[in-house]
């Protein structure tokens, strides 16, 4: 029953978040987009690990890599918005297919 | 449990005596207007704000997920030992050569 | 009843709006105890009004009192005899009633610009930048002095009563961040007698900006100011000046109680580049003499 | 036992902040401001504006949950309260800068800002003395914590830990050298454009958050509840007091860098130095 | 009971993370998802992960204020003084998000859960500890590898200096519609650049 409900809110979370990600035309929000669907990844992780899988190691660990994912994406993520607006001063993803010119 | 009962209730209790002391806040137009010592500006303060030391953050973000890996490695150290010592000692060097790449690149100052 | 009786005992807060000649009475004045210096009108109860006030200075005292959070009372200090006790006894007695004087604004109550809210919230201007939401425009890009990222310009006259600049200097200050970008001299400093500049009153506002207030004081008073890692906290190089050394070099001298003879470049050469924690440190490192010859430079040419 | 543990940490919180009041001399200057107007600004953030001071009062509610009154007795008894309190540590930052945020003036924003830029790092010795400490109690339990130090203090054993906590209790609260979001020159930043009450309870939250980090101190490196004699609660609160005073007095006396510097200095000198302490505690421990 | 708070909780994680998109400051987006870790955070206390679940709103807190200044830094109008809406593709998004939710909680609600809870009496960031240094240390040294090459990244790409001069040269914005104004800057004439160099 906990576990569906869990489950059921990474779902949701992982919904909302595709949907950020496809929809928002600004870099940022993009990102923020790909952090919810993160988030619902790691609330179905933490369900599993603390209610299927008897609380074994590596899903801790898997938790915490899955964190380290976030991180590694904001810090190149940012680095990269930073390289095109110096470009481009502007954020969004439509700059970016006229930065050939 | 408890230990969100109790954040939570805290959170409730430090509002409700924000809400306790705090008279609705009010001002004329005059009144309003940013302290500038007499002076005026014309357009929003909120802006796109330069945050100068923003590689900084991107350093910091990434280095600070050893502390993610740290907290457990504390608890077992003693039982590990000096392999535990070696172990962590390696991941910090690591994690040093960013710092001292950065500090070369001059990202710990306003930029 | 007991709450008030406590408050009336706190020191009285003094926002002091300095006019030409007086700068010395005015922070001698506020040194004492009993009374308390206000950074911002926000924190302050009294305005203090001290000297006669140029015709042109008369809006932006207006703008500083309206500031003044209810109830508030105006002091005037233009009696070169009154002396200085005498003003601290008004002030206090007007601190303890102050509830039975308060005062009304000075300037309209008009908004900064007309703004009718529209979009489906009543929230917007038009589009995304466009429009003077809730009576103000939004900043815009521009060029950048240091890394080249064109992000907005915050532009704004400061002073003439800015607490962290000389009394009567109005600066329009370009920022980008915290880094000023393009600054300009609106209206020069008042000129203000050559005690202004002695060594102690120079080392106090250096102190105040380093975030000493107990030994800034104890400065003003003629005492040792004490304080841990003072002259080291002054980054070495920032605002040297031919002849006259740097910042730290100044304060050194300050705090050794020699007077230091600068002679101070024009500000806006002087400031654009500089973040504004040590643009100010670098202003309150020159002596008021200093600043206002640099400031009246631009004009002398 | 709950509810009395509850009681205690307000207790602790109230008292102990009119204690900080008091050393500073602001009490009667607190109470004048609830009388005045609270001023709004133009088109603020009104949700935030109000909430950055419940969200700090909380946060050291919260930090001093955690801090064990008795041998083996805290509030919160987590299996992490480390961790816990890094955390309130790290939204302490998000507060500060919602504080400045909010007003939409630029001083506040200024301020907010700069309190970004060095609250940041100090998370970094902050967590490397918090790790240090956990090392001989081999847990991130702070009861435990206090249990290893039954033997010797862990001032003595690890002497850098004391020196880096100050400067993140200062950065914290808002105190002194680290006091960079209510400097003065931006006309004490973001509370430049705080009047009457609400510029009151920010002092207050100050304070609050001044007595849990003090008390975490006292834990941490002061053997907390621990002492001959006298019972535990009176030994945390004489250790936590002692250290008030301290950083009270650090906080008026140390004269302030300018920002930009003190990022430099907080990442090429106390980092390495935080360093220094965990792997000098490292070894110690075993 | 336990029940109840995981959903509350977790519905107030989906909540936050909608109102993510919904609002137009800036800093409320961001701090909005950070509300939304929060959450998870919570449920990850709940479900005996205290370590898991208190570290996530930590290291969350600090990512979301980062994130929250770049939001701030590069978003036009962000504060949100006038509405906000920057979307394309939008009904494309709707549906491909409300698919994937509805897809995975269909999956969730069709698939028999196995069951094995944790046991509540293990002390489980020992567990994680041990599995740190010995059989998982190849990919904790690994993550430091990665992060290390991520702080490296970071640091090439958004510092200005470049090998071959300034990154920024000769760049002008572009518009919101094509070939448009620049968008959110005052028109004007040429400007050239100025280099002042760097500082310090």
């Amino acid at each position: 029953m906990t576990l569906s409900i869990v489950l059921l809110g990474a779902a949701a979370l992982i919904g909302i978040g595709l949907y950020g990600a496809l929809s928002q035309q600004s870099f940022v929000m993009l990102m923020m987009g790909l952090e919810l669907m993160l988030n619902g990844a790691l609330l179905a992780i933490i369900g599993f690990w603390s209610l299927a899988l008897g609380g074994m190691p590596e899903g801790q660990l898997l938790a915490i890599l899955v964190m380290a994912v976030m991180a590694i994406e904001m810090a190149i993520g940012f680095a990269l918005i930073v390289a095109v607006y110096r470009k481009r001063q502007a954020d969004m993803t439509e700059s970016i297919g006229t930065l050939k010119q | 449990m408890q230990t969100l009962i109790i954040l939570l209730g805290w959170t409730v209790l430090a509002w409700l005596l924000v809400r306790a002391t705090q008279p609705p806040a009010d001002a004329t137009a005059p009144q309003s207007a940013p302290f500038l010592g007499g002076g005026t500006t014309g357009t929003h303060a909120w802006q796109r704000y330069h945050f100068r030391p923003y590689t900084m953050t991107l350093v910091f973000i990434a280095f600070e997920m050893e502390m993610m890996f740290m907290y457990p490695w504390a608890v077992v150290f003693v039982s590990e030992g000096i392999k535990a010592l070696a172990e962590m000692g390696m991941f910090l060097a690591i994690l040093s050569v960013g710092i001292l790449y950065g500090w070369r690149e001059g990202v710990f100052r306003w930029e | 009843m007991r709450l008030s009786r406590l408050a009336s005992r706190a020191p009285a807060p003094v926002f002091g709006a300095i006019g030409p000649g007086w700068q010395v009475a005015v922070e001698r004045l506020l040194a004492r105890s009993g009374l308390r210096r206000a950074l911002t009108p926000r924190d302050a109860g009294i305005l203090l009004v001290a000297g006669d006030m140029p015709g042109d200075a008369a809006e932006a005292l207006g703008r500083v009192h309206d500031q003044l959070p209810h109830p508030r009372a105006t002091l005037r200090w233009t009696v070169s005899h009154e002396t200085a006790d005498a003003v601290a006894d008004r002030i206090v007695a007007s601190w303890r009633d102050l509830g039975a004087i308060d005062e009304a604004d000075l300037l309209p109550d008009q908004p900064p610009n007309e703004w009718k809210g529209v979009g489906p919230h009543g929230q917007g201007g038009k589009g995304m930048m466009g429009g003077t939401p809730y009576g103000r425009p939004m900043a815009m890009t521009g060029e950048d002095i240091r890394d080249g990222l064109q992000l907005d310009r915050y532009t704004a006259r400061i002073g003439p009563f800015a607490p962290m600049l000389p009394p009567g200097l109005v600066l329009e200050v370009t920022l980008q961040g915290d880094v000023i970008v393009a600054a300009t001299v609106q209206h020069p400093p008042f000129a203000q007698p050559v005690d202004a500049d002695a060594p102690e009153l120079c080392a106090a506002r250096m102190l105040t900006i380093l975030g000493l207030d107990g030994p800034a004081r104890r400065a003003i008073h003629g005492r040792r100011p004490g304080g841990i890692w003072v002259r080291g906290a002054v980054p070495r190089g920032l605002g040297g000046i031919e002849g006259a050394g740097d910042a730290r070099d100044r304060l050194a001298a300050f705090l050794g109680g020699d007077r230091a003879a600068v002679t101070a470049p024009d500000l806006s050469e002087l400031l654009p580049g500089l973040e504004w924690s040590e643009a100010m440190l670098v202003m309150a490192s020159l002596p008021p003499s200093a600043i206002l010859r640099a400031a009246r430079l631009p004009e002398a040419a | 036992m709950t509810a009395l543990l509850a009681l205690a940490v307000l207790g602790t919180l109230a008292l102990g902040a009119v204690f900080a009041v008091a050393m500073d001399g602001r009490i009667a200057q607190l109470a004048a401001g609830f009388a005045r107007q609270r001023i709004e600004t133009e088109a603020p953030d009104r949700l935030n504006r109000d909430l950055a001071a419940v969200w700090y009062l909380a946060l050291a509610a919260a930090g001093l949950s955690v801090v064990p009154f008795a041998p083996g007795l805290a509030l919160i008894d987590s299996p992490v309260g480390i961790v816990i309190w890094g955390t309130c540590e790290a939204l302490t930052i998000i507060t500060v800068f919602l504080h400045g945020w909010s007003s939409n003036a630029p001083f506040p924003l200024i301020g907010a800002y700069r309190y970004v830029a060095i609250g940041l790092p100090v998370m970094l010795p902050s967590m490397f003395v918090l790790i240090a400490a956990a090392l001989p109690a081999e847990s991130l339990s702070l009861p435990a914590i206090v249990e290893s130090q039954r033997g010797m203090w862990n001032v003595i054993r690890q002497p850098l830990g004391l020196p880096l906590f100050a400067i993140v209790v200062l950065t914290l609260t808002l105190r002194g050298p680290m006091d960079f979001a209510d400097a003065a020159d931006i006309a004490t930043g973001t509370s430049a454009e705080e009047s009457g009450a609400a510029r009151g309870l920010w002092e207050i939250a100050r304070a609050a958050m001044l007595v849990s980090a003090s008390a975490l101190a006292a834990t941490l490196f002061l053997g907390g509840p621990l002492g001959p004699v006298l019972p535990g609660p009176v030994w945390l609160w004489i250790k936590t007091a002692a250290l008030m005073a301290i950083f009270a007095w650090l906080g008026r006396r140390v004269a302030r860098t300018t920002p930009s510097r003190m990022l430099t200095i907080l990442w090429i000198v106390l980092l390495p130095l935080s360093f220094l302490h965990l792997a000098m505690a490292g070894v110690f421990a075993l | 009971m336990t029940d109840l708070l995981v959903a509350l909780l977790a519905a107030f994680a989906v909540w936050t993370g909608w109102r993510v998109f919904r609002v137009d400051s800036m800093v409320r987006a961001s701090f909005s998802l950070m509300l939304s870790f929060v959450a998870v955070g919570g449920i990850g206390v709940l479900l005996s992960a205290p370590y898991i679940g208190i570290a996530t709103v930590f290291m969350m807190a600090v990512e979301m204020m980062v994130m929250a200044i770049f939001m701030v830094m590069f978003m036009m109008n962000p504060a949100g003084l006038n509405p906000m809406s920057m979307v394309h593709q939008h009904r494309i998004s709707i549906g491909a998000g409300l698919l994937a939710a509805l897809a995975l909680g269909a999956a969730v609600l069709l698939s028999p859960l196995p069951s094995n809870p944790v046991l509540s009496e293990a002390d489980v960031v020992a567990e994680l500890g041990h599995e740190l240094l010995g059989p998982s240390m190849l990919i904790f040294e690994t993550a430091g590898v990665a992060l290390l090459a991520t702080m490296l990244g970071a640091v090439i790409l958004s510092s200005r200096q470049g090998r071959f001069g300034n990154s920024d040269e000769g760049s002008r914005p572009p518009g919101l519609t094509p070939e448009g104004e620049p968008a959110g800057r005052k028109p004007e004439g040429g400007g050239g650049h100025h280099h002042h160099g760097g500082h310090g």
